[in-house]
């Protein structure tokens, strides 16, 4: 079997980002991404179901330095007025060479 | 009826009553909640039923007789925000920014304050004028843009949020709603009023259940953001629902026509505007604008507001 | 009418019929599933809409004329746990917390079970005291308190599961809605009622449509969990519906009112109770629990409990 | 009422209006959206409600009335996919297994497509047949089969696809509810027509909407598969409505009823088809069923079919 | 504490598939699962919440062999037909001798 | 750009537990959390969308010996009673010294 190392960044972010992050991580290279609701509390207190809507968790399995690019890019651009936290790690993709 | 009457009859509607018992609920910490999709059903239903209903009424109304209302909202969607983002800067002292997202949210409009003021006007009595709905889709989205260009002067991606606002799904619902009222007439209305009209306050009522738990898990941050505040989330309704009152009287409108107008231009948006904010003014402070809007201004013109606004157009219009 | 007739028009309602077909999809592996959230949805509005009726009622009501039957209500609130310990201890055998998490459930109460012998007795044409759906209310907590400090005698956070149970969501509704009614009255009903009256009725049935999956998927666990658990299952509500009906009879309820009463009494809870369990006894066997209440005492009321309770009621007040 | 009348009539109702604005929100990047439970939700009520209400007729019509019309559907049912797999073969030179999959959905039938025609005859002063949704039930299942059957010639789980069809939740909630319907007869009518009748029209108008949302988000796909699909999409729909118009009108039903038979014939699946072939046929390409089904066939039928099969009915039955 | 090292497998898939591989997965040896609901895009492009249904992300805490085996599988039942990506990554798990 | 690595904590438990658990991972010294809701299958038999009401799934980000200390308690308050798993992998985290 081809397993190939890879880099899943996880992007967990105000629902209302959503449009503009699929953007972004496309451009800057990832060829697909799987999105769940989801809600949370941070520094920015609790995120709940209400209103201000919720958060998304979002995950798309890159190379490596279209991560570092991701998460460049939202250090940036995001994270000083948004809600967001971005963290990665090592996976095993199958047909792995279908996400470089 | 007396003013003190008219306070009871409104305190004890069904719809008031549900919003404390939201607030109630999420203060003594019960495990109560409805899910996203219910509350997002029945946003979409309010939306798309108001909008339907003027409509329909629309398509009745001669074209002269909506032209000068709509004129004269179109003037107080412009208004509105200017001295909204004026009071922020002296009153709150705010930076332009935030002045600018709560002048976003009390240049527009909260189309479940407006349903409040149309229950409370028919319970009282009076037949409010039928196009009123359409006034609620004029006074939407201007608010919204002046307060942006307000707030970004000379930068920023404002194309972008002009269309997040135009194209967002309570301005969608409303206007689409609007059009297939007016087209589809008397017609259309006979088939859908079981759905579309009879249920229309039950499910407001449940919707005003939500609402009361939003705005009461809004209220620690009211503790924070401070006393300014509240003085400026009841201050500037009673000011602008004035001025609503009074226009709605100048434009020929009825007791019941100018109480709703004045509760139109006194409430501040809490759907339309928080999410073009978020995304046109990321710095603003949402504590700030969510506060203000949901848990000071709603349940003030909830509660005391439409009584006042209808006691002024009685006392201007009788 | 004869009680084969009366039977048969039971088991024809849309109701047990829409509880069957849930059942059949089921068991015939079908896909058919209600999201959660519209669960969620139904049964809030459900509650809500039998609380606020109810309080319409009283408002109409004297005090007087409820005080006796409350009273009364709230003595089966006591009892009904007690009974429902001790024979799951005798004759079940089971250890003190299984016996307490069971003593939950039949202490309390089903709105559904309720429901549907309000529909039953309506249908044969009785007009059941409107104040009964108060009583719901009243018998659902105490009797979760009781099994609970039954079961936890010197030990354990009952504060916690006590606070669980009175804010939980289905005595927030049911209560909230009681209070909503008798506040707004007659005339808040009327804005209301074609969304939480003319409806319920359907709203119910698709409500029992997903009844009847969770239940089938209940079945399973009942085969290992063994013969004695059916036979607790259909007896105890017997006992404690005849005793319901008598204890309406007793406090001068109409034949109608007793019947539903003595429904109430041997129903057995399925929503609060579970909950409270979970947290408070979490060493308790769900399975066990949940396939008494559910798989075995709700079907047994719904098809044959109701038209029996109705039989006795008619007996001792015909 | 002469033909442009009735165009305009069906144009202009608010149903084909609804699905007119859900198309635009999407094309115009509106961030309105449905969640995925009240589109479910909305489905299970929509699919029950046609049941039940069939039941209830069929329950009030003798057998021997039924029968004819029942056999002539099953007749269509299994013509219809044939013919559908043939043109595909042929005209669209495709494959086999992607001919089957396109048959499968031509073979079945779209409720909605149905509810809407019924809505134009009623709309239009006819009185159709009490027990179409029998019929609606009927056609459902053997389409589906037969062009499985056909794509699978020799091989493969067919009865895998065969239980999921049967089992799948449009049959369970169109056959149950016409089961319940016709067990529980104008008594069981009597208490849920509030909500499974009345509203009925209203509901229909928001999953059309929904519809259209989706249907416009099959727009871009239908470019790339190009422009004879365009057409198999609107010819076959036309040939199979005529033969279902003649069938009607041999079978002696009103011109109401052949319109709408008619339409039942012309119409594809949506719900039932899709998931069936998706697991029977998953070679198949399901951009090419679904734009077909979802963005051509079914806007065709919605806004010019049934005015056709209308027009053609009238000329056979006049 | 006993945390055992594990391997994690995480499906997103097409979720008309759900109830296949739940039972694929059981068959080759997972003890258990959790799925949530989930949207997201890749080569055969937008998995919304419309119509055709939306994606499901599965997760099986798993022993190494059992991975290889549930990865070997899919690719070689699923991937040509429906759109399913998988991918396998290291966890330590409480109590972890319960899901060998 | 700052990748701190820490430890991602992931929880699988009924949701009636949610209230509980996220006070125990805040007072064990979590500074944030995201949950999403889950359904699945594992030794006490299959936790549906049905009744009993579903699972969560709740993720943390902390440092390792935070990460440690909620493994441990999970393991001694929850896991006799409740239908519950835990496990934790390797991240890098993006401004990863906000969650320390
Ligand atoms: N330590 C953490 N672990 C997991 N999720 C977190 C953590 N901190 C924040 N989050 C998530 O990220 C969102 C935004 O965080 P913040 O910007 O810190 O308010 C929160 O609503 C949580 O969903
Ligand atoms: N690179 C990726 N990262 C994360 N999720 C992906 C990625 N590519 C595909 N997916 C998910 O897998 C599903 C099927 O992908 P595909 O078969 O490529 O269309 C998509 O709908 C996404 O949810
Ligand atoms: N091996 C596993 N892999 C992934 N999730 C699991 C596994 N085992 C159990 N779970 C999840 O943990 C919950 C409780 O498991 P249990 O306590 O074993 O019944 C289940 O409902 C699943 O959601
Ligand atoms: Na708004
Ligand atoms: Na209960
Ligand atoms: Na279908």
């Amino acid at each position: 079997m081809d397993l190939v190392p890879l880099k899943l960044v996880t992007i967990v972010a105000e629902s209302i980002l959503e449009k503009k992050l699929v953007e972004e991580i496309k451009r800057l290279g990832a060829k697909g991404y799987t999105i769940v609701p989801a809600r949370g509390e941070g520094s920015r207190g609790m995120r709940s179901l209400d209103w201000e809507g919720q958060n998304i968790r979002l995950e798309t399995i890159v190379p490596e330095e279209v991560a570092l690019r991701i998460l460049a890019r939202l250090q940036e651009a995001y994270f000083p007025h948004y809600a967001v936290i971005a963290y990665v790690e090592n996976v095993w993709v199958v047909r792995g060479e279908k996400y470089i | 009826m007396d003013a003190l009457e008219l306070l009871r009859l409104n305190l004890l509607s069904p719809m008031v009553l549900a919003f404390a018992l939201g607030m109630a609920a999420r203060l003594l910490r019960s495990d109560l909640a409805f899910p996203e999709a219910m509350y997002t059903a029945l946003s979409i239903y309010l939306l798309f039923a108001i909008g339907f209903k003027g409509g329909v009424e629309l398509s009745k109304t001669p074209l002269t007789i909506v032209l000068l209302p709509a004129l004269a909202t179109l003037g107080l969607g412009l208004f509105r925000p200017l001295s909204s983002y004026v009071l922020a800067r002296r009153f709150l002292a705010l930076g332009r920014v935030d002045a600018g997202a709560l002048a976003a949210h009390y240049g527009s409009v909260s189309a479940v304050t407006f349903l409040a003021a149309l229950t409370f006007a028919q319970a009282v009595g009076h037949r409010p004028e039928g196009f009123l709905p359409t006034l609620v889709a004029l006074l939407e989205v201007p608010g919204i843009v002046v307060a942006l260009l307000l707030a970004k002067r000379g930068g920023g991606n404002l194309g972008e949020a002009f269309q997040e606002v135009l194209t967002g799904k309570s301005v969608v619902l409303l206007v689409g709603g609007l059009l297939i009222g007016a087209l589809s007439g008397e017609a259309g209305m006979e088939r859908v009023k079981p759905f579309f009209v009879d249920p229309f306050y039950g499910a407001l009522t449940l919707f005003l259940m939500d609402l009361g738990m939003v705005a009461a898990s809004r209220f620690a941050t009211l503790r924070q953001v401070g006393f300014r505040l509240v003085l400026y989330g009841t201050l500037l309704p009673l000011f602008h629902g004035a001025i609503g009152v009074y226009v709605g009287h100048l434009v020929g409108f009825s007791v019941g026509g100018a109480t709703v107008l004045g509760a139109m231009a006194a409430s501040s948006s809490y759907i339309a505007a928080p999410a073009a904010v978020r995304i046109a003014l990321p710095e603003a402070n949402p504590s700030l604008y969510l506060a203000a809007s949901l848990a000071v201004t709603f349940p003030f013109n909830l509660v005391l507001g439409i009584p006042i606004y209808h006691a002024l157009a009685q006392w201007m219009g009788g």
